[in-house]
Formats: C-alpha cells, structure tokens, sequence
C-alpha cells in the first residue's frame, strides 16, 4: 500500500472527525492500564459532550471523560482504578448527583456484547447474571429505548435453552451486541494502514476495536509494516479495521503500557485529590487538559524524573521497584 | 505461638481454603496474597488466576489492581477478558475454579451487593459495580467472601441484588438456572462463617480469639446459627512464616 | 510444579487412556496441516471402534480414521486434503457405500460448536446456513438423538431475535455445543504440565482443547515451562485444561507443522492412490501402520532423502521449493 | 491482441470484478490467482484473504490447500478460523468482503450445492461438503463464482443446497432473514453470467470468442436471458503480462 494511503493522522483530526457529539463510543484498556489517555484528553480539550459511553472496567479513562462532563450515558460494568480509587471519583458523584443516565452489566456480559458485535450477531448467551438485579433493574426505561435506535429494546433477555437440558443448562442470559460509532485503542506499535500489536494482556481491546463502525488506534511507536509481518502470530488488529493511525508516544499516560512505561503513581495520586473536590477538580482540568493543546504539552508539565522513574524495566515490562505509595 | 495480625489470620482462613490443583480466581490485596501463600502451603499445583486473563503470573511485586502491568509479566498465558471468563463458564476448567470475592453487602444466603446503597437510579453510595464479581459467583464451584463484619454489609435484604450465592436456599440456583456451586466460605475480621448443606444459610463457623458469637450477632442484621461454633485454629507458626517470608516479606499488604 | 505432577507419558498409554471405544473426539489442525498424525496412527494402530467424530475441516486425519474403520458416526464441515484429494477418498467411498452415520455442518457452525463447549454455553447463534439444507437435512434422526445422551434433540435450531431487528438482524441459527469427551493436537512447543504454543495459525485447535472433557497434546519438542513463560503473549493453552503431554516428533507428518517440516507430497501422493483401492488400501494399512509399532518406526519406513527434503525453512516455515507435484 | 488460455480469460474476468478496497476471500487455484493480480492491475489495497485466518499473506509459493503453511508466511494476523468468520459476519468488514467460490450444481437464483448428488443420506456422488462455503455464502457483500458450464452443473432443483444465493428471488434473503448481498457473476469456461436486479435470476452477460448464446443454453438445463449478452472483452495486453510475469512466472495454476 503506497503512502497515499496512510491512514496517519494527527490527534486533533482524528477526534474532530470521528468523534462528534452524542457519538456513542469505547475506550479499551483496564482499569490503570493502556487506556487511550492521550485521546480521552483530547476528546475533553475538544468539549465534546452527550457522548454515550460504553465500558467493561475500563476506569481511568471513563472518570476523566465523566468528570469533564463529556459523558451523558454510561452502560459499564466497574468502575474503579485499583488502589487509586476503589470507586472512581467523578463517576460516584456523577451517579449519586443524577448527572448521567447509567446501567450495570457483568465484565463478562459487556465482554460478550462487544464480542456479539465483532461476530456480527445480535446477542451472545451466557449464564451470568440468572436471579441478580443486573436483569431486573434497567438503568434506560422500555420508553426510552424504543425512542433511540441506537438502544435494543431490551437490557437482557432469559430464554430457555431451545436445545432442552442440552450442556446441563436449562436457561441463558442474552446479551445484546454493541456496535460503538468509535472505538479508540492504545497500542504498542501500529503501522500507517493501522495493522497493530499488543503485548501483554489484550483485555476487550481486539473485540472493542471489531464491533466498532470506526476505529483509532493510537500508538506508542509507528513501525514499518515488515516489522510486523515478520511476527505476525503477534499481531491483533487488522488494516481493514482502522481508520485512523495516531503516533503518540506515552499516549496511556498516565495509566500504563506494558513494556513501555508504568503507571504514574503520582499522578494518580495526585488527580485522587483533585477529584475529590468540585473546585480543585476545575483546576486540574484548566491546568493539565485544557491548559495543554496536545499530549506532548501534557507531558511537559509532568517532573522529568518521574517519567523517568516509570520507564518500564526490560525485563519485567513494568518499573521494577517504583515508588507506588 | 506466635503473634499475629487480624490480617495473618484471615488470609490464613483463606490458604487453608484453597486445594491443590485449584484455580485460584483472585483480586488483589490480600485474596491475591492468600492464594500466593497456599501455593507455599497446602497447594503447591494451584494457579493464580486473574480475570483480567493473566494465568499462573509471577508476581515479583504486588499488583494494585488486577489490571496492573505486574499481572502480565511470566504468565503461562497471557489471555483477553473473553479467555478468562470462559475458563470459569466451561463446564469442565469452571469446575475447579475457586473465586476469593469481597462486597458491600451480603445476605443469609450469601448474595452479594458491589454496586449501590439505596435507589438504583438515584443512589445514597454508588459503588464501582460488579466487574467480575457476578460472573464469578455464577459460574464457579466455590467462592470465598472476605468482609468486615458490620450491621449495615450482613443484611436482611440487598439494596442491589449483583452476584448470586444461594439465592433462597437449596433449591435457589437450580430453579435459576445457574450451575451448581455457590459461596464456601465468608471470612470476616470477627470470625468465619459458612453455609448449611440443608438450608444453605449463613452459620458462625469459628469466632477469633477474644471475640464471642454474641458480640459478632450484634453486628449483623439478621440472625445465625451459633450453636457449633468453635474458636478458629490460630495460623501455626509455619504457614504465619511462609507468609511473611515468602509471600510479603517488604510487608505490603500485612 | 514438581516432576512428580509431570503429565508427560508415551503415546500408547494416552490412546489406550483417553480413547475408549465408541469415545466422541476431535482432532486438530485443518486439512494438509498440523494433524496429530501419529495420535491418529495409534488409534488405528489400536484398532479403535466405533468413535464419534467432529470435525471441521480435518482433513488427513479424518479420511485415516475413517478408511481404518475405527469410526461409527462423523458430524462434519469438509473432508478434503487440498490438491491432494479434493473430497477424501475414505470417506467418499464410506459415505457412498453407508458404512458411517455422518452429519453436515459448515465450518463456522463447527467452530462455533466447539467455541459454545469451550465457553460453557449450550448454543451460540450464527446467521450462516439460514434457508439452506444445513438446516432442513439431519443425519441423525429426531428419534436417534432422543435415545441418546450424547447428541443434543435438535440439530440446528432457528431463533426470532429475540431483541427484535436490534443489529439489523431478524433471524438467527442457534448451534449447539460441542464437549468431546477427548481432544488430540498437534502442537510446536509444550511443557510437562501441557503449557502449549502453536506457531502460525491456530486454526480452531484452541477452542477444540477448551471444549473437551480430556485433552491430549502431542508435540515436536518438550520443552522447559520457564522457555514458554519468558513469551507468554505466543502460548495459548493452559496447564490446567491438559491431561496428557506427548512429545512425538514429526508427530503431524505427513501433514505440515508450521516452522518445523512442511506436508509430504510423496506420502500424500502414495495415500492418493492406496486409498482409491480397497485391496491396495489393505495393505498401505498393513505396511505404513500396523506393521511398525511407533510413530518412529513408521518415519523409519520413509526415504530419510524425503524428510529431509520437507524439512522447513527458517525464513519461511514451510520447505521453500520443494517438489510438490 | 496477444493469444491467451481460457484459464487466463478466467482469470481476468475475476480480477475485474475486484475493486480496490476489497477484502477478497479465496481458495486455492484461479480464485487465489485472481486474487494476487487484483493487487497488481485494479486494486492495490485489498487483501487477499483466507478462511484458515490469513490476512494479506505473502504467497512467495502457491499454497496447495488452504491450511498450507504457505499462506502463514508474513501475513499481517495469523488468526484462527473463528476471527476469519467474524469478519465476514461482522457488520462492517463483512460489507468490504467480496467471495470467490466454485460447487458441483448452481441454479438460476446462484444456489449452490458443493455437498453430494442423489439422496443426501445415501449418495451417488458425495462432495466435501461446505466447508467455509455456506458461511461466505450467507455474511458477505458479494461473491464471484466459477463454475464449468454443463447441463448436470446448471440445474433446475439443486441435489442439496449448500450455500445461499439469491434463494427464490428478490426478496428471497430477505425473507429467510440473510444480510443483504449475494451472487454477483458466475465465470464459466463458456461465457459470463450476472443477476437480474429485479428478478435476481441468472442471465447471460457476455460470451467468449468462438461460442455462442445458443451453445451456452445448450449446456444447461434451465434456460436464462440472453438478449443482452455481447461479446466478452478479452484480457488487455497489460493485464495478460502482469498475470503471466508477475503472479504465475511459472505457470502452476495457468
């Protein structure tokens, strides 16, 4: 593919295009880890607003874009940032003011709706869930579902199992397939047409990125797409699923990439107190996200040394021995 | 015997919990320390299993969140959510999953409560949700449940119904739908309780030293049976120093 | 793991303990590839009888198992050996003649047969076959299904979704899961507890190991559990889904190992034209696989020349140039 | 006007039909052949495309099956058979897939049986079966068939349907509840064949050189439209040379 085709492009353009208002949209990563950062901020820098969110336990990421007030809804199964926020900060008062819609789903149950919608199915079946409130209380009402095409009708359906006792289980849970307008990744290293590899653990991030009608990826390192097809039993995403390709190195930060960096425990630290507090949780959105115009701008306000003190260790993939208190 | 903290005994509870050849689904904090330590101890070919789809991981340090980079690092596999949550679904790996789980709330029949206090839509305390909690308590053979031992978390009725124990007695997750299995085993800074092979209600197991099964009925909201109850075996002074040693030398989580 | 929890044993007390007579099993690999050739030798070396067969595309091993007789009933997507046999021979000439029960399915139902066993759930829902004879011809009858435990009551069941045309999908084919009591792969790489590593494409060997009650790996090198947890991105199995570790090298020839030998045109060519007779297949039965007692002694009877000539090539993995006529 | 092989005009007739773009799902043989010089004459970026989970190999040999270990070597993923159906069923991917397949018996509405001829329990003839087939059949945007021209193969009641066309007309998929998409042309050794958009019945387009309509509905037992047939437009010079110099040097599959 000549270079015509890139699909490279720059972070700002990438949000403009594919992310309008009231999009309905995923992030992958897991709780402190490989959350696409760089774009949740710029998406904030952006003042996007009404997105509809969808999340399996993907934290950081999901509080920063419902503290900034970007989010109107939120189907998602945790919300938590390890020991930084056991509950994340700006989604609990989110949801305890009344600021969003929301509803609760299993990790495995949000795993199988983007997994339906990779498959190109309606629903996928599962026996998580049977006698539990996650099928009795629904966060969007009948009426509001079947006013909005882009909701199913239903939260979860039970249907007895048509093949009798067939694998000991008379009943299942049906979950219904999500198809995001966009979902953002962040991955070690991609190429211009957006074939991409992650190392260590994928979590949702390959179904998130196949159920989606769009798909970012943004990267750590931009790579020639020899060096990946050397190692192809290594490689996740295919070309054809992406449409935009963004270089942004440190671009989780600052949650963590493995092999490239930790998570900044400092930061993290450090934004657990500012969301505490409504007026230092302004502050802190004026002076890392919209101060900054891009990553890199973030970046530089961050103390050298502690970007040095999370480098991952060669080794082990994370920062062997860092300060985590 | 030696001294001991409140946290060595009921990590201790949970070692003696855990078999050889389980699959030890854990978070962190000290589930994850207790399946650790019974690697040392009582089930040397059992595997740490984290939801997240990391197996058999070597932590060289402690994980603040089963999405922690240190889960990934010399892992027999390094698997997706999907992987991870089909191993505890499958009929036959499922079956030798352990779950080690904590709640806001639980009930007599070991329900539990991780999403919310009050209205569903409109909640006193929101919580973080389930994650992998209601996954775990459907499908896996036993589960272990750490909680502090308060009126307001042991509940006559769950203010969000999130993970299945019990249901309503011994015929609750039959009629459910759900596979056989349910909670074990619920360890507590008070003492331990489990759950009747007839009722399958909640009973006082072992109370701690200097603790009496009337004090820890005073804090609970519903009523269990005491009658059998013994003190808890204190951790011997081998597994109080495997665990120390081996599993938590810098003292992190203790 | 101590050596004492080694699951390491020979291949004759794997068949002789995992494959009864009348066992339901499934082989892996996926036509002229990554067979578990010298499992499927013992089974007939064995003179296995009456096994229940699934299979997607397996193709080598399927038309050995069945031309030797040890298979009563066979579900199916595909039976043929590339260029080499476009419908296997063995079974043409047994499904012709009636000497098996069989049963159609296509490929996808078949893998996400074996996806539904490997997950836990009795179905999985499909849009593939909807109006075809898939559907509408069953191999086993209604009453024959009923008599027996082993096959669930329907075949395919066709399902109204049931969150109504939510992913522009009104309708849906519901396969059910497949749980063989025992599954056989062929795999590179494996440790004593049966950590395994495939290179190249799994096809659906992975989900066809979590589907099955006992799993038996057989592999072309043991090595130290230590080698495959340094790379833990490239393993796929886990211990504690494996009952038996054999190491068998060459243990898929004459079929293909990726990074390690390719298929055999010679073996292939001669089986080609054994197999279109029954007198000549008599004796290819005598001479190739009862006469000599291992995997090893068979590979002895083949022109070392030969071997030599599909060893593969690093760069490649596959035997660049070699004579394929 | 160079001389060509009718397994060159073949060929050529598909590459046409390939746009750039396009994730072209192949076999083995003129499918895969037709497949490589699409990325050479019309359409660059599409991909070439297996049901083993291939994408984009790099075939430095013709792989004889498509589980060679030919088409592993530096591809872009090296997936597994349930990702390579996903994106043929996915919603979005599914709409870029074009299909190259062959049968035994195809009918007027481009159904196909590639599984036996006479009773399906007891065979005359018995083929392999669907294999990925049905699946192609049913998810993707369009499929391109080959198929040699004779009355057994062009049939009015296929022996056993296989794989999906256009069902029974224009509403046919729609009613039996497939994805919008089917048979786009049917390539014969004899001359070209598309389908009504409003009947969804087979017609003749064009015809090769030294045949003529007449011969064609000769050689099949239901008869088609062809008014409208003309002439087939022979391979270029430009695309001859790049079939023969840059796809098949060594005329394996020509």
């Amino acid at each position: 593919m000549g270079a015509s085709h890139t699909k490279v492009i720059d972070l700002k353009s990438a949000i403009e295009t594919y992310v309008p208002d009231g999009a309905h949209i995923s992030i992958g990563g897991f709780t402190i880890n490989r959350n696409p950062m760089a774009a949740v901020y710029e998406i904030i820098r952006q003042h996007k607003k009404g997105l509809h969110l969808y999340a399996h336990s993907n934290g950081q990421g999901v509080d920063e874009l419902i503290g900034a007030g970007c989010v109107a809804r939120l189907e998602i199964a945790y919300a938590g940032s390890g020991r930084f926020a056991p509950t994340c900060i700006r989604f609990r008062k989110a949801i305890e003011r009344g600021d969003i819609g929301f509803e609760d789903y299993s990790n495995y149950q949000m795993t199988l709706r983007f997994m339906a919608g990779a498959m190109g199915v309606p629903f996928l079946p599962t026996r998580s869930g049977l006698g539990t409130d996650l099928i009795r209380q629904w966060g969007f009402q009948k009426t509001e579902r079947q006013n909005d095409i882009k909701l199913p009708d239903e939260k979860l359906v039970v249907l007895d199992n048509p093949f009798g006792t067939w694998a000991d289980t008379p009943k299942v849970v049906l979950v219904p397939a999500i198809n995001p307008d966009v979902t953002i990744i962040h991955v070690q290293k991609a190429d211009a047409d957006g074939l991409s590899r992650i190392n260590g653990l994928p979590f949702v991030d390959v179904e998130q990125a196949k159920a989606s009608r769009h798909l970012i990826v943004t990267c750590e390192e931009l790579v020639d797409t020899d060096e990946l097809k050397s190692d192809p039993d290594r490689n996740q995403v295919p070309p054809f699923c992406v449409d935009a390709v963004v270089h942004v190195p440190w671009g989780a930060f600052p949650t963590a990439c493995f092999g490239r960096y930790d998570y900044d425990p400092a930061y993290l630290n450090h934004y657990k107190q500012d969301a505490a507090d409504d007026i230092r949780y302004k502050k802190y959105l004026q002076n890392f996200i919209y101060g900054p115009e891009t990553h890199e701008q973030l970046l530089a306000k961050i103390n050298p040394a502690q970007l040095d003190a999370i480098r991952a260790d060669e080794r082990t993939g994370y920062a062997t021995g860092l300060d985590r208190r | 015997m030696s001294e001991y903290t409140l946290r060595e005994m009921m990590t201790i509870a949970a070692v003696r919990e855990i078999n050889d050849g389980d699959i030890v689904f854990c978070g962190t904090g000290i589930s994850m320390l207790a399946a650790m330590a019974a690697k040392h101890i009582s089930a040397p070919d059992s595997f740490i299993f984290f939801e997240t789809g990391a197996i058999d991981s070597k932590l060289e340090e402690v994980p603040l969140a089963v999405g922690d980079p240190r889960v990934m690092y010399w892992t027999a596999v390094n698997g997706s959510l999907a992987d991870a949550f089909a191993t505890m679904q499958n009929r036959f790996t499922g079956r030798q999953v352990v779950g080690i789980m904590g709640a806001a709330q639980i009930d007599i029949y070991g329900n539990l409560n991780s999403t919310s206090i009050g209205d569903y839509h409109r909640p006193k305390v929101r919580f973080p949700g389930s994650g992998g909690a209601c996954d775990v308590a459907s499908f896996v053979n036993r589960t272990i449940i750490f909680m502090s031992l308060e009126k307001r978390k042991f509940v006559r009725t769950l203010d969000y119904f999130t993970s299945p124990g019990w249901i309503d007695g011994p015929e609750g997750r039959k009629k459910t739908g759900l596979p056989d299995g349910g909670p074990s085993v619920v360890i507590t800074n008070m003492g331990i309780f489990r759950f009747s092979s007839d009722s399958r209600k909640m009973y006082l197991d072992s109370y701690y030293p200097d603790v009496t099964p009337d004090r820890i009925l005073d804090n609970m909201e519903f009523v269990v049976d005491v009658v059998d109850a013994v003190p808890t075996r204190p951790p011997s002074d081998n597994e109080l120093q495997i665990l120390r040693e081996k599993c938590d030398p810098q003292r992190l989580i203790l």
